[in-house]
């Protein structure tokens, strides 16, 4: 080539680097606004109820928000790559169940349990990612079945009664109330979430399995096409998806000192939808962890807040529609903005 | 409605009321009997239950926002006790009394159930069914959920009952269908396809009673059948009325209902409180759906 | 001499209802750039392909330096040293730059852990090294078509490979890029490798290649050394009959009316003070080097855009267009530059896809005519040589320049007043651009009139009556055909410009007589 | 021009001819083997039972599968575009509470409530397809928020009590039992599925609408700047969509003689589960009718024979995962190799 470099070059570069400084700042602006659904949100209900804004009732918001946070962060994984994970609510029940009977019937050692219940998780998002990535079934089908299948199994194995887990020494702990951050009484679960949430962030954003799940997403063929084992990659990022869905389980044991074997079902369009206000895109591709820590809490301020507001619970259903849409709508017209 | 403020605002005592659900038609009656008491003790009150019965985390998020209400009052309807022992402890601590209602709570804290028996009153249906099928016959069961307490005592108590009393009534088999009166339409149906020989069924709530009602509608076997239902609503009076059921159980949601919000207010007060405040139930058919007793514990 | 770096024979190819390749040969020597031609749907993609691994021949053996190789797999060909550009982009539009070369290969540490910054790094070090002006950082999805087309290049380049695949790498370019290209070309090729080219350029065969092989409906046809051929021999070997071309319009000159008035037009980011008049029966070329803005015109008039400030008047009147099918209802048709993403419907047949914008047309209170859908598109498969087994193929079936020319005419039946093309030639062998060129040619002799905006300088000096010239968003000035040369061209199109650099036309298009 | 029309060229036309022969024989083929799922599973549950196969019991089948088929009819042409639609559950629902209310609170007669019942369907998908089309919502949200905003106003409006409609005249004839067909009993609703089958496979394939459908789901850029417009088309065919909603609305009211204020949650995963089962791309672009239907009858079969089987329910659940994964993978091997 036979570029001169040249003043006008230099200018260039350095007006380079001033949009890409612009660039970084807007990116972190955006970051920045994406809170704002959410400190409206908590403004607006600390306004409304002097209940709201309580060191205890904020607790409770965390606390609610664990479970669908965790199922929200693994199905993160599993939304940038261009998929979609419906098995997480009852694939949650499952794990809960065995981790109760490795527990229990099985007799093993709490942090061994709690082991194999993640592990167990990490399993059925391995099968999840096998009939995806090898046998090709589309996603939305292969999870809805393995949603089926976990919500029976689910039953089966507990004998469609809840296994108790009272007895296992220390596993409440998990659950429990730590008291780490002074006038603060902050479960251990929630920083359980958070620990897991930051994990998930490195695996996106710093290592090779993090790039693969947006390339993938961005562009399947493209991707395979240059040489990336796209088959292996799938199933080995659905799986790191399932191990957040069985940690979910786990958590919800120790929750409720006993797995319950019904249920679930519906907690997975609750977590796709934390992961989709927190502006990962359903066509794949783009997404972060951040975004869907936000969008898991605004969830469960809003059902906090209205409840907590004693507004009748139809009424609640309909204001969270709402609310979920106004987000959604202002989060996309600030980005909008931003990149304008 | 009530204003979120009004408890602290206007001093007015607050009771919290979390029940296993709000959807169905015998969870609004017993807020609708709660509501009743509320005006009649002039307190505050808030009814709330996760959207199915096997919610179980919902309920607990629920319980943790009531407590966040500072209520001076609890009442709950637990989908599993042990799960809900900690808010319970939590309430314990606070002074704040605890009175179960429906299936109860497993726990020494509550000092007050106000329940029904659903095995006695599923017993209850069980005895009819049998006289009415002179104590043999195959039957089948639609039930509205196999984990839920209330699915699975309603159940049972018919299943015990026919076992010890009945033995050669022979229960072919059961069913669940979400207490959704479509499901369960299609369920009993498909239940008299494999057993054509069926003579009687029996559904475990309104929905799956009204669903078996459908069902038999719908198959032009009219009349062939036994059918004994629970709870009540106008569809499944109508059926009683018209002969297409042979009749069904109630419980007393209404009662249920003001007797929880009557004892907490008595509890707030400080006054003493029956341990076990058992509203009863009924049988009710052709012959009785008018009785004044038994109208009054029917609901539309 | 040593054996040769690359043998194919005997090569089978079917698709349902195509036989795409049948006996194939083709052989690559050492320090050699083969040029691979034919007309659209020849078969010169699919034989890429069979080399590059992603599809497998009926039959036929591949050779390499004397050994027998079978191909399985993409990763199996990078290994053996073959890489290859496609014709469509392989992109991730969501990774930057120095991602989408490196995705696969990119550095890490622990096994695990991505470094950034030795990536970034290492594509900075890349794109010194062949002299490519890209941002690793970029995000692909932003840049423009010419610019993803550099980013393929790159990291085709990026492997170590030996035997370099380019299919037409430089449709989306203009000449000074094309010169560009050619210059990475040379620095790759040495006494290890090779590089099959394939184009419908004719001008830059002559520029970059040594040998030409040519291939027709699928079967091998001749090898020619470049040195000792004309083009025009070239073109008859390819199409087997003889094409006129080459001249400048028929002096029959546009009318006075002014079917188009486009007034201080300005875009947020990007255009600015934009004003231009079209004529009724007028062929108006717009050129520019990659990015001057010419794309974001069109798009900006019919509505797919949002414009900041001036007006559009359509035949004196001063309209609002708010997006394409308002323009379209207006009379004023677009075809895209980017047929992949903004043309074509791939999972659709031949028939929807040139029906789509007139399907009013085809239906009587809103149902469809499929009929008249077929019978039209027939004829344009006709008209156009497209070539497919039926109207009802699947449009992501055809070959690269038959999907243009299915974007084509799309906009050909649809009867707009004024069409405005963008890059319409791209990837169309020079037999059929003579008769899209005489399509043109007979639209504006209706009273139509067009806007083409092309890369392509010789087609735009040989089709346009007037040519508007862009320089970063703006216009820098008109030229009549008569005047028009291109070296005034590129005058204007370097004009003001403070960091592109005005580089040296390719020997052969500069040497081209435009008489 | 220079085309020279010679004998090759004849010959040319002859071989497209030919070819476009072959095209649509496999096409049709292809549809013919789209059936192979649903016969295996027929033929499987007539020799597990003898009770299966059986006039009562197909009339049985077919009347469980109106409510999903008509919900899966609309969905597809949703799915189609490329969007998703999970507010046709709850909008069943609600479709059906506003019709009871038609009917009785504000007394119109049968076929105006009916029609007011269908059109209040079109409109809760007219808006849909506004939040779609005018705002960009993704259709995953958009139908979120309006699932969650339709299961409130249900409940809202008819008080959460059930509304009777054993009073309005002739109005449980729409579900009541047929007998068209000498020696099978079957129900009207059953016909109107057929004839909605029926309208909605025209709609899809004859007209403007459904070509556009096609279009946008192929890739909706493309179409837009085809001069098509892109929005009003979207919120046309989710408006279309609303329609199937509403009628099924209609239908279950009929059925139940009443409406149900709760439930319908669940129904849009089985509607959703039925499309792709009959070989409808959630990618959009791809997609029939025909396909649909089949899928909902092998839905509906499944939970029959399974049932009739008497298989512990929990098994039904595993059981009908499964099958479901089998159907589809099967499917899609016999695409391919119709394709080859
Ligand atoms: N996947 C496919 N299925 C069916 N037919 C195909 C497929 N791929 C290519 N073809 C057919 O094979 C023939 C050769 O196509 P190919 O893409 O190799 O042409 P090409 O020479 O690269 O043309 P162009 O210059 O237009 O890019 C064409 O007739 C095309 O329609
Ligand atoms: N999607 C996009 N995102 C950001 N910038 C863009 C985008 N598309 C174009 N641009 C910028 O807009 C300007 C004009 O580009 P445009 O595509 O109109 O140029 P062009 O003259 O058509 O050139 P070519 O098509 O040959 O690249 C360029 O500076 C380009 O970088
Ligand atoms: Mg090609
Ligand atoms: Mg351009």
């Amino acid at each position: 080539m036979t570029l001169t470099k040249d003043a006008a070059q230099a200018a260039k570069v350095a007006s380079n680097k001033q949009s890409e400084f612009n660039t970084r700042l807007r990116a972190s602006f955006q970051q920045l606004l994406a809170f704002a659904s959410l400190l409206a949100l908590v403004l607006f209900f600390s306004v409304a109820s002097s209940n709201f804004y309580q060191a205890a009732n904020l607790s409770n918001i965390l606390l609610s928000t664990v479970v669908t946070g965790l199922l929200a962060l693994g199905t993160t994984f599993v939304i940038i790559t261009g998929g979609i994970d419906l098995s997480i609510g009852t694939g949650m029940t499952l794990c809960s169940v065995m981790t109760a009977v490795f527990m229990t019937q099985l007799g093993m050692p709490m942090i061994v349990g709690v082991l194999c219940g993640v592990l167990f998780g990490a399993l059925m998002g391995g099968i999840n990612g096998f009939l995806v990535a090898f046998l090709k079934i589309p996603s939305f089908i292969a999870t809805l079945a393995m949603m089926m299948v976990a919500a029976g199994l689910a039953l089966v194995i507990s004998g469609t009664k809840p296994i108790y887990t009272n007895e296992v020494a220390g596993f409440q702990k998990i659950f429990a109330l730590g008291k780490s951050i002074p006038g603060l009484v902050i479960p251990n679960a929630v920083f359980i979430l958070f620990a897991a949430a930051i994990v998930a962030g490195l695996l996106l954003s710093k290592t090779i399995l993090g790039r693969y799940t947006y390339s993938i997403g961005s562009n399947m063929q493209a991707t395979a096409l240059s040489g990336v084992n796209v088959t292996k990659w799938t199933v080995l990022i659905y799986t790191v998806a399932g191990c957040f869905t069985g940690l979910a389980g786990v958590i919800a044991t120790a929750r409720l000192n006993s797995a319950q074997p019904a249920g679930g079902a519906g907690l997975e369009l609750q977590a796709i939808a934390a992961v989709v206000i927190g502006g990962t895109s359903l066509a794949g591709g783009k997404g972060s962890i951040i975004g869907t820590v936000i969008g898991a809490l605004i969830m469960s301020v809003l059902t906090n807040g209205l409840s907590i507001m004693s507004i009748p619970q139809e009424w609640q259903q309909v204001a969270v529609g709402v609310v979920i849409l106004l987000a959604v709508y202002l989060d996309m017209m600030r980005r909008k903005k931003a990149t304008n | 409605d009530t204003a979120a403020e009004a408890p602290v605002a206007n001093g007015k005592t607050y009771i919290a009321i979390v029940s296993k659900g709000f959807q169905h038609q015998f969870w609004q009656s017993v807020k609708q009997g709660a509501e009743k008491a509320a005006k009649e003790f002039d307190v505050e009150i808030s009814f709330e239950g996760p959207d199915k019965e096997t919610n179980v985390q919902q309920q607990m998020d629920q319980l943790n926002n009531a407590m966040a209400k500072n209520p001076q009052a609890l009442a709950l309807a637990a989908l599993d006790s042990k799960a809900a022992e900690g808010v319970l402890q939590d309430a314990k601590g606070k002074n704040i009394p605890v009175i179960a209602f429906d299936s109860g709570v497993d726990s020494d804290i509550p000092i007050a159930t106000a329940s029904t028996d659903n095995k006695a009153a599923a017993a209850e249906a069980a005895k009819h069914m049998a006289e009415l099928l002179g104590n043999k016959g195959e039957i089948a069961i639609v039930g509205h959920s196999q984990t839920a307490t209330s699915g699975t005592d309603r159940r049972d108590g018919f299943v015990d009952y026919l076992k010890t009393n009945a033995p050669d009534i022979k229960i072919v088999d059961i069913q669940y269908a979400d207490g959704d009166q479509a499901k369960s339409t299609d369920a009993a149906k498909t239940i008299m396809t494999a057993y054509p020989n069926l003579a009687g069924m029996y559904g475990t709530n309104e929905g799956a009673a009204i669903g078996v009602v459908n069902a038999v509608k719908e198959a032009g076997k009219t009349g062939k059948l036994v059918i004994v239902g629970f709870d009540s609503g106008k569809a499944q009076m109508d059926a009683i009325k018209d002969g297409l059921m042979a009749g069904a159980v109630t419980q007393n949601p209404v009662g249920i209902g003001y007797e929880t919000v009557k004892a907490a207010v008595a509890a707030i007060k400080g006054e003493k409180v029956e341990k076990v405040i058992d509203t009863g139930f009924y049988w009710y058919d052709k012959t009785n759906i008018a009785d004044p007793d038994i109208a009054a514990n029917l609901y539309e | 001499m040593s054996k040769k770096l690359l043998r194919i024979s005997g090569v089978n190819k079917s698709f349902p209802g195509v036989k795409a390749l049948s006996e194939m040969q083709l052989d690559l020597n050492h320090n050699e750039v083969l040029a691979l031609v034919g007309e659209n749907g020849a078969g010169k993609s699919t034989l890429m392909k069979l080399l590059s691994g992603i599809y497998v021949p009926d039959s036929g053996t591949f050779e390499i330096d004397g050994q027998e190789v079978a191909i399985n797999g993409t990763k199996h060909a990078q290994e053996l040293g073959i890489s290859i550009i496609h014709q469509e982009f392989n992109l991730m539009q969501d990774l930057t730059v120095a991602q989408n070369i490196y995705i696969g290969r990119e550095p890490r540490r622990a096994g695990l852990f991505l470094s950034e910054r030795a990536l970034n790094r290492k594509a900075r070090l890349l794109f010194d090294q062949i002299n490519i002006d890209l941002d690793p950082k970029d995000r692909v999805g932003d840049l423009t078509v010419a610019k993803q087309q550099m980013v393929e290049i790159a990291k085709a380049l990026s492997y170590k490979s030996r035997i370099l695949i380019m299919d037409e790498p430089t449709a989306a370019l203009n000449d000074a890029e094309v010169a560009t290209m050619h210059d990475l070309i040379r620095n790759f090729t040495n006494e290890q490798t090779g590089v099959i080219y394939i184009s419908h350029r004719m001008d830059e065969l002559k520029a970059i290649s040594n040998r030409i092989t040519v291939i027709r409906d699928g079967a091998y046809i001749d090898t020619v050394d470049t040195e000792s051929t004309t083009m025009r021999e070239v073109i008859n070997l390819m199409v087997g009959r003889e094409i006129s071309g080459n001249q400048r319009p028929a002096s029959q000159t546009p009318s006075d009316e002014v079917v188009l008035k486009v007034s201080g037009l300005e875009t947020k980011g990007f255009l600015r003070d934009i004003n231009f008049e079209l004529h009724r029966g007028e062929i108006l070329g717009f050129a520019g080097l990659m990015g001057a803005g010419r794309t974001e015109i069109a798009r900006a008039i019919v509505g797919a855009d949002r414009i900041s400030a001036g007006t559009i008047e359509l035949k004196g009147t001063e309209v609002s267009i708010g997006n394409p099918a308002i323009a379209a209802s207006l009379g004023v048709g677009y075809l895209s530059e980017d047929r992949k993403h903004l043309g074509l419907l791939l999972e659709r047949d031949v028939k929807d896809n040139i029906a789509l914008s007139s399907l009013k047309m085809f239906s009587r209170m809103g149902v469809i005519n499929d009929k008249a859908m077929k019978s039209t598109a027939a004829t344009y498969i006709d008209k156009l040589r497209i070539k497919t087994p039926s109207s009802a193929q699947t449009a992501k079936n055809l070959s690269g320049g038959n999907q243009q020319k299915i974007v084509i005419a799309k906009w050909l039946v649809k009867d707009c007043e004024i069409l405005i093309f963008d890059e319409p030639t791209r990837g169309i062998d020079v037999g059929a651009k003579e008769e899209i060129y005489t399509l043109l040619n007979d639209l504006v002799a209706q009273g139509k009139s067009i806007i083409m905006i092309s890369s392509e300088l010789p087609e735009v000096l040989r089709l346009s009556h007037r040519i508007a010239v862009m320089s970063e968003g703006r216009l820098t000035g008109f030229l009549s055909n008569a005047e028009a040369s291109q070296e005034n061209i590129m005058e204007l199109a370097t004009q003001n410009t403070t960091g592109a650099v005005l580089t040296p036309l390719p020997a052969s298009s500069a040497q081209r007589s435009t008489s």
